[in-house]
């Protein structure tokens, strides 16, 4: 290329003040979720019409476009659908763990959920295998109520 | 809506802004440098002759390149002006301490104007076609900020 | 136009606080505008969305807005700017001949989510404008207000004149978030400057809100409705964005959107063949300019038309009965509404904003600075 | 219907990771120049043009207003447009509607990004960020990875689990991801316009760390300042105008539900699906009268943000039945001298200016039937049939433009 760039100009400043936004967030079906997590339990929402069990649950039906509050409890075992192995951080280092994360289909949801799988060298992770959530000793009700995932 | 479904809406708040950082180009930085030894640039349309302050690169009424700079001012006329009763403060409205004026300016030798702050003058007393000039900072901080703002000339 | 294309129905929503979330707001709305004409999601073939990344504070502002309207695999897409430019995207997909019904929606949520004058400082020059904070939202208005006054020699009661009838409009509109059916002159003089001659009462309220709409192609439209509005010219222009080298004090760029509209629609008498017109004005004095460019009005007429109350529900060229800008401006939203209310008009469902006899009417959007970019669209009860 | 065609492509003379040497307004004018260069029209001939950017990734709202002298648009019909990663073949998709329409005859499409002034990770997390915070009140552990919720997948997100799902379904091995790494970087460095120009080998991919497996700092795109522009005309004044033209002959879109991301309301699925991408492609064949993809398409041009990508865009717009396009690869058709030549520009993989980047994929095929490709990387055979896609929302939005060297018939 023949092409050769300009001089170097200078850089000014400029903002995206995102802390001025005030966003409303659909909390519904986080809030059932979290909720059914204090009981170490895992509730969605399902649509009568389709049968579609959302975790966390919607307030309406993507397909049906029907509102739905149907609550259903899904189990704690699953299987993994897809999974990553996490081996640089954000910035591109190495890191010194790896960590198996996987995409997790519930046993009654069909929506997914992502979580940790702790226990397993990474190079046994494969998408179709079971695993079960293990929760923590005194669930608060948060998203972390479930320490982690195994196989079983 | 259902009736049984408890309505929940959670309010988020962010707390963090991005930043970017803007190249000016060829011709804000020129104009920038020029600011530095208090001289106002512009450049001139070959099209339709006219001199544009702030300079850039395209005359959109006549899509030709303008490139040949020119010096404009110090001197102008105020062609249009108004009153600022408040501050925006990331857009949120505050009552300014002092009224201030934000005036248009046709500087001497350009077509375009230039908005501006005019100061050393009572808001009352700003006029359409008053006689101002720019006031540069010193010693220059090689930023746009360089031309402070204007006031009565003469 | 190649195609008869006409709007079926509208729905809209405004608020000052609308107290839920947008994905909510949008499926309510949109599931009830199905409902009332009767259709399923799966009667439209396609969805033109219409929002603002900054607005709604989310990158790809439409990624949440694709299920709330029912476009889950469905066909999509979207325009980051004023709603009548949706409109005028949707109306040429439907002309092209390649599809049959179209969604329109837009949203934006200024009096809950985001600052609508800080939103306007993104659109600011990064390199000049935006670093010396002179320039802003109010201060550019202020600015055109000025233009208009001393080119023409209109007063600031005369202004002010215009804004209250608006907000006296703006009453008899159920959408509406800012209203006094008693509006004179004299409140909007009692309201506070903002930049003189701008004031308070003479600016757009923030506002929540969405509106939509369906589209049809000709039969597919009547099968759909008895009340068919029809799409007959549309156009848009841009201006300068350097404000200094406009004259501020009329419109190059609306009265080009006009004269393309005016030509697709065979309109060459505005004054006389448009019954109704809904312009969008984020400031009272911006109404008078863009009608004077739209051939409403003599050029300059600003003052004699607030006098006299031309522009009244009851005077020769009624505009915005619904109350405009002053009434809710749903920011990016907002071209929409204003066609949502000629839809009304033409419908014969405006109810006590009614004019009587409505045949012909005229949206109008508009985008940046001292509204540099305008769009129209020209709507008949008429066919063909 | 109308046919319409792309006329004439115009590039920024280069894609680099910074352009220091000029403004937005000014890079992308550059663009704009060459489209009028290699086209000889003046913007006297130009009666609507469409805009197109991702405006979080410079923090500008409606640049195209601020920048509308640069681009040539005073008083002329102007529209912008935006679908995330896709924005740039829903912009050529409104120019193609403007015409289409019988409202125009000739118009320019302008897409651009100059991601160096903002921060692209940064721009993208903007997508789901009060989500997220909602999350984050929930107690989402976010860089612990405790509990649900949590996305993993390191700076790749949910690219890794989308790259898993994909091997796993298609039988395809990691190793074919490299494959296809090394390809199109090597024929990037034939194409003058591309940003990461260098012949690379599989075992400069494999040299690369992992970030999460299986995706490699060799199988990312790197973000680029950058703009590209199209012409199209209709059918009337393609004669005119024109000596030489690709016709637009098919365009879909679809989008599903965010299927990463959106946790909150439980929108999780399968991000190999891509269910959006057989409707669009469905719909712009059928438009085309492409009955046959496989055998009537000639070469294709995917929207790759990340190696695995390219081979599984493959399958997704039948252009080979599903876990096919590895052993393609491995037989050599991908290559740009193969049967099914895939991103003979080096991809978006090699070059993203992301409002550009579904753009340069029509605009590609475009320049590869009418073969007027500078640089080494034309496809010898000829092109009848090209298909382009274009992939972005949050992993749930696709675009399709299937063009070709005749206009389309009824």
């Amino acid at each position: 290329m023949t092409f050769e760039m300009g001089e170097e100009t200078r850089e000014v400043q400029g903002m995206w003040d995102i802390s001025t936004y005030n966003y409303l967030v659909d909390g519904a079906g986080i809030k059932l979720l979290v909720d059914s997590m204090k009981e170490k339990k895992i509730r969605g929402i399902k649509c009568p019409q389709c049968g579609t069990v959302y975790v966390p649950g919607p307030t309406f039906c993507r397909k049906c476009y029907i509102d739905i509050d149907d609550v259903v409890e899904v189990g704690e075992t699953g299987v993994v659908m897809s999974y990553s192995v996490e081996m640089a951080d954000v910035r591109g280092n190495p890191v010194d763990e790896f960590r198996v994360t996987a995409m997790i289909k519930l046993d009654g949801a069909d929506t997914w959920i992502i979580g940790t799988i702790s226990g397993i060298d990474w190079e046994d992770a494969e998408v179709g295998m079971r695993v079960k959530a293990f929760w923590v000793d005194n669930p608060m009700g948060a998203l972390t109520d479930i320490d982690r995932f195994e196989a079983i | 809506m259902s009736a049984q479904q408890e309505r929940i809406v959670a309010n988020a708040v962010v707390p963090l802004d991005f930043t970017y950082n803007y190249r000016v180009g060829q011709y804000v930085e020129r104009y920038i440098k020029g600011l530095g030894q208090k001289k106002i640039m512009g450049v001139k349309c070959p099209g339709d002759s006219s001199v544009v302050v702030p300079p850039r690169k395209y005359c959109g009424r006549c899509n030709a390149i303008m490139d040949e700079w020119v010096e404009v001012g110090p001197e102008g006329t105020v062609e249009n002006f108004t009153v600022g009763h408040v501050n925006l403060n990331k857009g949120a409205v505050e009552k300014a301490d002092t009224e201030y004026v934000v005036a248009l300016i046709k500087l001497d030798g350009a077509s375009s104007l230039l908005p501006g702050k005019v100061q050393g003058v009572s808001p009352t007393d700003v006029e359409v076609g008053m006689r101002v000039k720019a006031v540069f900072k010193d010693p220059a901080e090689d930023s746009l900020e360089d031309l402070s703002h204007f006031e009565p000339a003469g | 136009m190649q195609r008869d294309i006409a709007i079926v129905a509208q729905a809209q929503i405004m608020s000052d606080a609308i107290g839920i979330p947008r994905e909510r707001m949008l499926f309510d709305l949109v599931k009830g505008l199905f409902d009332s004409v009767g259709i399923t999601r799966h009667d439209i073939e396609t969805f033109v969305l219409n929002s603002n990344d900054f607005e709604v504070g989310h990158t790809i502002a439409n990624v949440f807005e694709d299920t709330p309207v029912g476009a889950y695999m469905k066909d999509e897409t979207h325009v980051e700017a004023d709603g009548l430019w949706a409109a005028q995207y949707a109306t040429m997909r439907l002309l092209s001949g390649n599809y049959d019904t179209a969604l329109v929606v837009g949203d934006s949520s200024g009096a809950s989510t985001f600052r609508p004058y800080l939103v306007m400082d993104y659109q600011l020059n990064p390199t000049h404008d935006r670093q010396l904070g002179i320039l802003n939202e109010l201060s550019t208005a202020a600015l055109q207000a000025k233009a208009y006054m001393a080119k023409y020699g209109v007063d600031e009661d005369q202004l002010n004149k215009t804004a209250a009838r608006l907000l006296r409009n703006a009453a008899l509109n159920p959408n509406a978030v800012r209203s006094k059916a008693d509006a004179t002159g004299g409140d909007v003089l009692a309201s506070d400057y903002l930049y003189e001659p701008l004031r308070e009462l003479a600016c757009y309220p923030f506002t929540d809100g969405a509106c939509a709409m369906i589209l049809a192609s000709g039969k597919r439209a009547r099968e759909l409705t008895d009340k068919p509005v029809w799409i007959k010219g549309m156009g848009n222009s841009v201006d300068t964005y350097y404000i200094g080298e406009r004259d501020l004090a009329v419109s190059g760029s609306a009265k080009a959107a006009g004269v393309r509209a005016y030509k697709l629609a065979g309109i060459t008498d505005p004054a006389k063949q448009i019954d109704v017109a809904e312009v969008s004005a984020k400031f009272a004095h911006q109404e008078p300019i863009i009608s004077e460019a739209l051939g409403l009005f003599e050029e300059g007429s600003g003052g004699k038309v607030a006098d006299e109350g031309l522009a009244d529900l009851g005077g020769s060229m009624p505009v915005c009965p619904s109350g405009g800008g002053l009434g809710g401006y749903v920011f990016t939203a907002n071209g929409l509404v204003r066609i949502a209310e000629c839809v009304r008009q033409l419908q014969g469902g405006a109810g006590k904003a009614q004019v009587s006899g409505a045949r012909t009417a005229l949206a109008h959007g508009q985008d940046g600075f001292c509204a540099q970019h305008n769009a129209v669209m020209v709507l008949s009860t008429e066919e063909g | 219907m109308r046919n319409v065609g792309i006329i004439g492509v115009g590039y920024t003379p280069v894609f680099v990771s910074k352009r220091k040497d000029v403004n937005i307004a000014e890079m992308v004018s550059e663009a704009v120049d060459a489209a009028y260069r290699n086209t000889k029209l003046t913007p006297d001939d130009i009666e609507a043009i469409t805009f197109g950017n991702m405006q979080t990734f410079e923090g500008v709202n409606m640049p195209h207003l601020w920048a509308v002298d640069h681009m040539r648009a005073l008083n002329k019909p102007y529209m912008r447009i935006a679908t995330g990663g896709t924005t740039g073949m829903s912009t050529l998709h409104s120019a193609y509607y403007h015409v289409a329409s019988g409202l125009h005859d000739v118009v320019m499409a302008i897409t651009w990004e100059k991601q160096s002034e903002g921060d692209s990770q940064v721009g993208l997390s903007g997508i789901v960020m009060p989500e997220a915070m909602v999350m984050v009140q929930h107690g989402m552990d976010l860089f612990g990875g405790k509990g649900m919720g949590a996305m993993g997948g390191g700076s790749t997100g949910a690219a890794a689990y989308q790259a898993t799902s994909y091997l796993h379904h298609s039988g395809a091995s990691p190793e074919h991801i490299d494959k296809m790494a090394a390809l199109e970087r090597s024929n990037a460095a034939l194409n003058p316009y591309a940003h990461l120009r260098k012949k690379t080998s599989v075992a400069d991919i494999q040299a690369t760390p992992f970030i999460s497996w299986p995706l490699r700092f060799g199988h990312t795109c790197p973000t680029s300042d950058g703009a590209t522009v199209v012409i199209l005309a209709s059918e009337d004044k393609v004669e005119k105008l024109a000596d030489s033209v690709a016709w637009i002959n098919g365009v879909g879109c679809a989008c599903s539900d965010p299927a990463t991301g959106n946790f909150i309301e439980g929108q999780i699925t399968d991000p190999a699906e891509q269910e959006p991408a057989k409707l669009a492609s469905a719909k712009a064949y059928a438009m085309a009268g492409i009955k046959d993809p496989a055998k009537e398409i000639d070469m294709a041009e995917m929207y790759n943000g990340f190696a695995h990508q390219s081979l599984m865009w493959l399958e997704k717009l039948r252009l080979c039945k599903e876990g096919e396009a590895h052993k393609m690869l491995d037989a050599g058709a991908l290559n740009i001298d193969g049967e099914l030549p895939t991103n003979a520009s080096g991809g978006v993989f090699s070059t993203n200016a992301i409002g550009a980047s579904a753009m340069n994929r029509p605009a590609e095929c475009a320049l590869q039937i009418m073969r007027k490709i500078e640089g080494g990387h034309q496809i010898p055979k000829k092109i009848k049939n090209a298909v382009s896609h274009g992939w972005g929302g949050m992993f749930q939005y696709v675009t399709v433009t299937v063009l070709g060297d005749e206009p389309r018939h009824g």
